[in-house]
């Protein structure tokens, strides 16, 4: 097979092969290595530039782009870049081997053998530090911008409204935050703060400023960095399973996501952070990786700590460590040994504990909407949560649905060609539509903070709104929780919130895809989050009235506190960003890191099982692999089944009306006639055979490999012509007297290629292809070679199998 | 600024039989951070402070106004570098170099990967560090270029 | 490969097949399984004995035996039963198929196929229910015995001493347990509770229960299953990598092992019920297997289920769910699929949930020494917690030295005859040393209990045996915690704890690995939150006594409570268990579902890995691997890396000295030759190749196979006598006039055996073992079929690499 | 039995001034379950009841004494069946089945798996229920003593 191109067996087996004439091209371990930096067009001044993010290669993109054009053309579209056969061994291998040797010998290699085995936990710090330390900045930041659309702090323009007013007395119960170092623009501009002259004042302002970050947002990704637009998580998969989208992780896609992902959220767009802070973690652990041979080198290493910068991202994101990791395993990663597991958990931790020092919100907490709950549930409240749950899948189907229409839509038509446009005209119209509503007005984050919590007497804020009721008892410690029937201010929140709803409903769906950064966790929980509160508080109210029905008789007696709207909120928060992610146990464990109950885990996972099973009724897809499919991503689906009795004959390449497949025989083949068949093909690689009667298969060699050590055996090797022959065995024929000296090759033919024969049922070369991480495949036919089959073949099959497939047990996951 | 001290004691005290509510903020030491202490003037007789000051909930809080200046500040530096370059490349950049904006588009189009790199390693290697500086922007740029043509033209990606 | 038969390519392609004459012998889809069902000795009736635990097949440990005996005769050892070639895919995916295609036909099938869906799920509802009641179960009882060896209540012979005096008035602040109704023996006897006579009374009895406790163990483990002793966690490693313990997971085997577990508890030797539950709750699953078809004939499907088990026997060892599933991933599993993931949280989950509502412990917890402990640590006892990680390394890897030394002893020695013997000289001498010391009269639960708890006002134990400081104003509410100087039970406490380390630390080394049920987290946990409170008392007075030295003069002002010694003992524990078990993740995850708090996850992280490094520099295998090791179980261990550079030509058979391979030629041979060369051999399987010469692959095929489809041909087909050719082509020649019918065999040859080529690296090749879940595999060069290599080939490779590598980075993980 | 009922309020009070430590227990509904109703007779005087209460601790428990005793009997009645029939297949069982006892052990070491069941199944399913369970008996005793041989004798397992 093509990506079999072994460097770890070749330098293993290399003591044989070095000091035969011929062997010009690997000469060095490493050389090889070299060869294929120069290859990629990486020059010694790469670290100042955008690196290939995971080693050498062409942009993916040009290739798919390419092999598009030119699809039915030949067998083996042998388009991807080199890559170890099984994720990372050989060449690390080879390096342990090395120091291991080496470190019998002096102490000196002894501690060189300990830092080597230390870096990578010390790699894992310093992506934990950093991404911690960005994630704090984004946080503040955010902050301070999101408020700057309201009004600014006098006594020192870098605080927040919050932090403007942190050490004041003037603030009152009602209203915590106002003080008189935070002015209004229309406080500053107009002079009053009351009047409908202060209220258009602090529309227009609002309406400018999120103009304003908008367009500097999309501004910026024109111009600097394109790949930082999106959530990025649909990328980090693909990349993770083995492909490679240059410039994707670089510098500045880091410098430039960071910069507009503040500018994004504090836009006022219905957008979140947590996606793009995945994104960004991968940045940094890309970009830190070239601190280290050891990961510099191997892409394969290189992809673990990429998992492993999934989970520092959303333990940032969520302040929930081991949620990250769970997050990693279950939603991004492709391949996760324990190692990474290991390696995740400890940088998830550093960059939380790191987040935490730097205290972003100031409440000694992660995120925002931390809540510590220990109020009781009961069991017949699983209904609700199960509604929640069935609400969450029915939204996540929908969602999924309409957001790939809009997106098919964006990229077919006129539409995309205006991104500027577009980002600033659902900007106003976000702006204009949410300002009048203070739950769409304040920030996605906030929104949900405010709908977790429980009304507790320190409470001030319109959700709880209650009557007063008469015991209120001095004695009655805590007890003011109680069930207490809605007063005026809960019956305008509650009007206020299902207009809320609606709207983030609508502006979601055509926000997310946008050509800014955007996350979707924060709206898809916020959507969550309102339903949940609204069928809390009418469970709340229902059980108020109806103290002695069946139902409420056992559990909420008068006094009694039964039902707390905050967790209804909380469980449809889960049920909805899984209905949209399609996540289920890493769901649980980040909702209860943020609630740190785990009282809770039974409502949750009943909510989001249901959800997912309502939404995997509609699709099967998450939106991450519905944008990966949109976007024709070469991803090969871990979680889902290959359905489909074809064998592997009926997939590979060539079929039956193609020409026969290109292949070397090992010898007899002049340097002329090898280079012409190169010429005359773009395949990557080429089979080598032992003649073309027999077919029989002796190795694999990379068209590159090839190209250059003729190349080099032309400049340097004396006697090598046009007619002398390639020789790829090891022991080459007595050349004729007359005739040029043979060109011998066996040092860069792959010896081990991998193979299936032709009647493997299509399933189980699916899953070799997944588990071995292959590229490529031979088939073979009682021991003769019969052709090829690649990634790209087993997709497109796999795609025409889809369609064709009855979607009949969607419950089975 | 000596308003804004980094540690607060916030103690916030619900509505008590025909008090309303109040928050308190005091500058206090973490041991010192409850009821008693900070809640001053106590809005209800002797007897009463107890039951009163269980209702209160007192919290300590930190916070770091330095970082968040300098967090502000690198923020906003940042953003107007990265724009100040914007501008230059859009406006400057193309004054300066005007020659040379044929010949590249093209060499970057159709080379396939295999040639050209030896050539431009031997190239950069032989070069001063002002140009090889030069190359790497050059060299981002067109990547740049190359990004902005997958996602904003082509809609292969991030669509 | 052997291994490659495959059930599911087979009916892929049956349409094709089935119509010929000759192929008799796979004539049904189900067909084979009751072959082997047949094969394997299961009868019909095999509904009320013990099954086989995993599909058919021999016991393991005969083949074992037999082969070892053998070895050398010949090159494949295919010694291993049938399996899939790839986990549990093809069997059901045709079942899917059908189902599919029938539900298009009637709505009857479309029920049928949501309930399909569903099976899955309900078997985790039944798992987790059935081992969420036994284990409730086992505490109640476990709890009950342990008492009964104090004395006996009189209001009701079934209660403990704790629910014996559950109402009492009667108790009082100093002695919480203290009531009339409960009587020790020594009041029943004598009549007397105090005094020499009384005391020596209640040591006599508490030995003489612990005898008889101990003795019945062990006899009813050699009477009625002898696999219901250990820990079992080893061999259900053993069994999820793909062999097959015949009777392991049987009913007997689960009645036995919950029986004796309460009375090996009991009966005060030092071990606790983690382990052995997890080996409960995978015979629940293997048993509960068996009334769904999907899983009663799939082994792979059914080893998911028995990964998912693992989970729910830490989950309600633990009452931690999350913690459960992240073991059954880190530490027992060896395939884990994210469908896995999903349904062993499930299951975990309601296990969890079962326990809780039976509430064995009285305090709605799920474990005896749950703490909900919310003290902050400071960033400096990060220190002495590394401290504990290093003394619990050490301890880890001393432990295990020093328990397989002895285990070999038992193992080699006259010492391993007399396992009732040694079962009761260990209990005598546990109980002995242990009853005057009262840290260790207790069990290892409680005790943990005892030394986790802080010491609160409301505490009366020796541990917290303070001096009164004399600011004990009435005003300072929960100030009560402040640090104190040591009074005299204080001191007199740790004298008592640290003889009882030592004791610990001895009696458990000969004690895991006796013939009882036997769990070792318990004890581990208990040596190390014994030398952790130690040190936290230490520090503690250490701080009292220097509070202004430069350490402790930033956080450990008088009067301010700076060191929780029960954070320490809880540190210690995780170490010490994270140094015998080697687990980190799932470690933190359950400590941390024990004590509720999220704020620990640093120093315990600290702590584990510390100790993981320092024991992994001592010796790389954590307990269950060395014993894996010890007993020579064939299990390739997926998280070591292989580091040796021979080829797989080195490691296939035959060797160079060895005669060829035994191959069959797809025709040409005749019925009697391929009897006499079935018969003269003992490997179970046969590939198949063009011709002698060529020696081009075709296939592999089954020696039962074979010999079931020749008998049944001979009886039931005409005209097939020994002389007939036996035929694997598709398209047999036409036959000679004179001869006899050919026996068409095409049917049960396996068309796509996996092959690698002789050069591939053998770490390649260990990785494809590994990820592919394969037994054997065949070795072609140029496209000729060279030899074969197996599973035990390569462990007893390994073995030999492990002798002579290098030790030189432990701390790579 | 009236005296052990299922809830009960505990409180823990810790010594407060010259009031040693007490625990009180109540069986009162978990609405009541707080110090005011529990402590009784208070120990201290009506001014200081509040904060002699705010030290104490008090939990609601509630248990199932049914669950416990049914679990105690199960458990013994099953400890007593295995007792039971271990002594009848120690003592009784070798005096009824004498004759059979040479050829079994034989059987079972030497025939290889595939040829041996065909025949077991043919003779297994003509049999009588009474015979079925007979021979499952047999099949069982033969896979504990193979058992036994493994784990106690040979050593191949779990030592």
């Amino acid at each position: 097979c093509a990506g079999m191109e072994n460097p770890g067996y070749r330098s293993g087996s290399v003591d044989s092969l070095r000091h035969r004439p011929s062997d010009v091209v690997v000469e060095d371990d490493d050389d090889d290595d070299e060869m294929v930096d120069i290859a990629g067009a990486t020059l010694d001044f790469s670290n100042t530039d955008d690196d290939p993010p995971l080693g050498s290669g062409e942009y993916f993109v040009e290739r798919g782009s390419r092999a598009g054009s030119m699809s039915g053309a030949g067998p083996g579209r042998l388009v991807d870049p080199l890559e170890d056969p099984l994720p990372g061994k050989s060449k690390d291998r080879d390096r342990h081997r090395e120091i291991a040797n080496k470190s019998r010998q002096s102490t000196v290699a002894l501690l060189h053998s300990v830092s080597d085995a230390f870096s990578g936990w010390l790699l894992m710090l310093l992506v934990g530090l950093m991404s911690g330390a960005l994630a704090g900045g984004i946080d503040i930041a955010a902050h301070w911008l999101t408020d700057m659309k309201e009004g600014l702090c006098l006594v020192g323009f870098w605080f927040n409204h919050e932090h403007c007013c942190w050490t004041s007395n003037e603030t009152t119960f009602q209203e915590r935050d106002r003080c008189p170092q935070w002015q209004s623009w229309a406080e500053i501009m107009t002079g009053t703060s009351e009047g409908a002259l202060a209220y258009f004042v602090n529309y227009l302002m609002f309406l400018v400023w999120a103009l304003l970050f908008a367009l500097l947002a999309v501004t910026l990704v024109r111009a600097f960095a394109p790949y930082a637009c999106g959530s990025g998580i649909p990328e980090i998969k693909t990349i993770l399973s083995g492909f490679i989208i240059r410039g994707y992780l670089g510098k500045w896609t880091l410098i430039i996501k960071t910069i507009t992902l503040v500018l994004a959220v504090s836009s006022g767009l219905s957008l979140g952070k947590e996606g793009p802070l995945v994104h960004v973690a991968c940045c940094c652990a890309n970009i830190l990786c070239h601190l280290f041979t050891k990961y510099r080198k191997n892409e394969a290493k290189r992809r673990e700590v990429l998992s492993a910068a999934a989970a520092v991202g959303v333990s940032v994101a969520f302040g929930a460590p081991i949620g990250g990791v769970l997050f990693s395993l279950e939603e991004v990663s492709y391949y996760f040994p324990l190692k990474t597991l290991w390696r995740s958990f400890f940088a998830a931790l550093v960059a939380a504990f790191t987040l935490r020092s730097i205290n972003p919100f100031g409440n000694s907490r992660l995120v925002l909407f931390y809540v510590e709950f220990h109020a009781p549930w009961h069991l017949v409240e699983l209904g609700p949560f199960i509604l929640l749950g069935i609400f969450g899948g029915l939204w996540g189907a929908l969602f999924i649905r309409a957001n790939i229409a809009w997106c098919r839509i964006r990229k077919s038509t006129r539409l995309g060609h205006y991104p500027v446009t577009e980002v600033l005209v659902v900007t106003a119209l976000t702006g204009m539509l949410a300002y009048p509503n203070s739950y769409t007005r304040m920030g996605g984050a906030e929104l949900i903070s405010e709908l977790f919590n429980d009304c507790s007497l320190l409470d001030s804020s319109q959700l709880c709104g209650y009557k007063q009721s008469n015991s209120t008892s001095g004695a009655g410690v805590g007890n003011g929780l109680a069930d207490r029937p809605a007063g005026v201010g809960l019956y305008a929140a509650l009007w206020q919130l299902a207009l809320a709803l609606v709207f983030k409903m609508m502006i979601t769906v055509i926000t997310f895809g946008m050509k800014v950064p955007s996350g979707l966790f924060i709206p898809s929980m916020a959507v969550g989050a309102i339903a949940g509160r609204l069928l809390g508080v009418g469970m709340e109210q229902l059980a108020y009235y109806n103290h002695d029905s069946a139902i409420f008789r056992g559990w909420c007696s008068p006094g009694a506190d039964c039902i707390t709207p905050g967790l209804y909120a909380m469980v449809g928060a889960a049920a909805c960003l899984g209905g949209v992610t399609r996540m289920t146990v890493s769901l649980v464990v980040i909702m209860f890191e943020l609630t740190g109950g785990l009282e809770y885990i039974v409502p949750l996972m009943a909510a989001t099982m249901t959800s997912k099973w309502v939404a995997d009724a509609f699709g099967r897809e998450g939106i991450y692999e519905a944008h990966i499919r949109l976007n024709g991503y070469p991803f090969l689906e871990p979680k889902e089944e290959f359905q489909h009795s074809s064998l592997t004959a009926d997939v590979m390449r060539p079929r039956r009306s193609d020409p026969p497949l290109a292949v070397l025989t090992q010898e007899g083949m002049t340097v002329e006639e090898v280079e012409a068949l190169v010429e005359s093909t773009h395949y990557s690689g080429f089979p080598v055979v032992v003649s073309q009667d027999s077919h029989r298969l002796v190795g694999f060699v990379l068209r590159r490999d090839l190209l250059i050590s003729i190349d080099n055996a032309r400049k340097r090797q004396e006697g090598v012509v046009g007619a002398s022959q390639v020789v790829f065995t090891e022991h080459s024929p007595a050349p004729a007297d007359d005739a040029p000296p043979p060109l011998r090759l066996r040092g860069i033919v792959d010896l081990s290629p991998f193979t299936v024969t032709d009647h493997t049922p299509m399933d189980i070369t699916v899953d070799i292809f997944r588990k071995l991480g292959l590229r490529q495949c031979l088939v073979t036919h009682n021991g003769k070679l019969l052709g090829i089959i690649t990634k790209k073949d087993i997709l497109k099959h796999m795609a025409n199998d889809c369609q064709q497939r009855p979607r009949l047990h969607p419950l089975q996951l | 600024a000596k308003n804004f001290e980094d540690v607060r004691c916030k103690c916030i005290c619900p509505p008590y039989r025909n008090i309303t509510g109040h928050i308190y903020n005091r500058n206090v030491s973490q041991k010192d951070c409850n009821c008693l202490h900070v809640v001053e003037p106590m809005p209800v007789p002797g007897h009463d402070v107890e039951a009163y000051c269980l209702l209160c909930e007192c919290k300590y809080e930190e916070r770091s106004s330095n970082t968040i200046k300098v967090t502000i500040i690198i923020y906003l530096s940042v953003v107007g570098a990265l724009l100040l370059y914007m501008l230059f490349l859009l406006l400057v950049d193309p004054l300066i170099r005007k020659h040379d904006a044929y010949t590249q588009p093209l060499h970057n189009e159709e080379d396939s990967e295999e040639m050209r790199p030896p050539v431009d390693s031997a190239a950069a290697k032989a070069n001063t560090v002002l140009e090889r500086v030069e190359g790497a922007q050059q060299r981002w740029k067109k990547q740049v270029q190359e990004q902005r043509k997958t996602v904003f033209d082509r809609h292969k990606m991030l669509s």
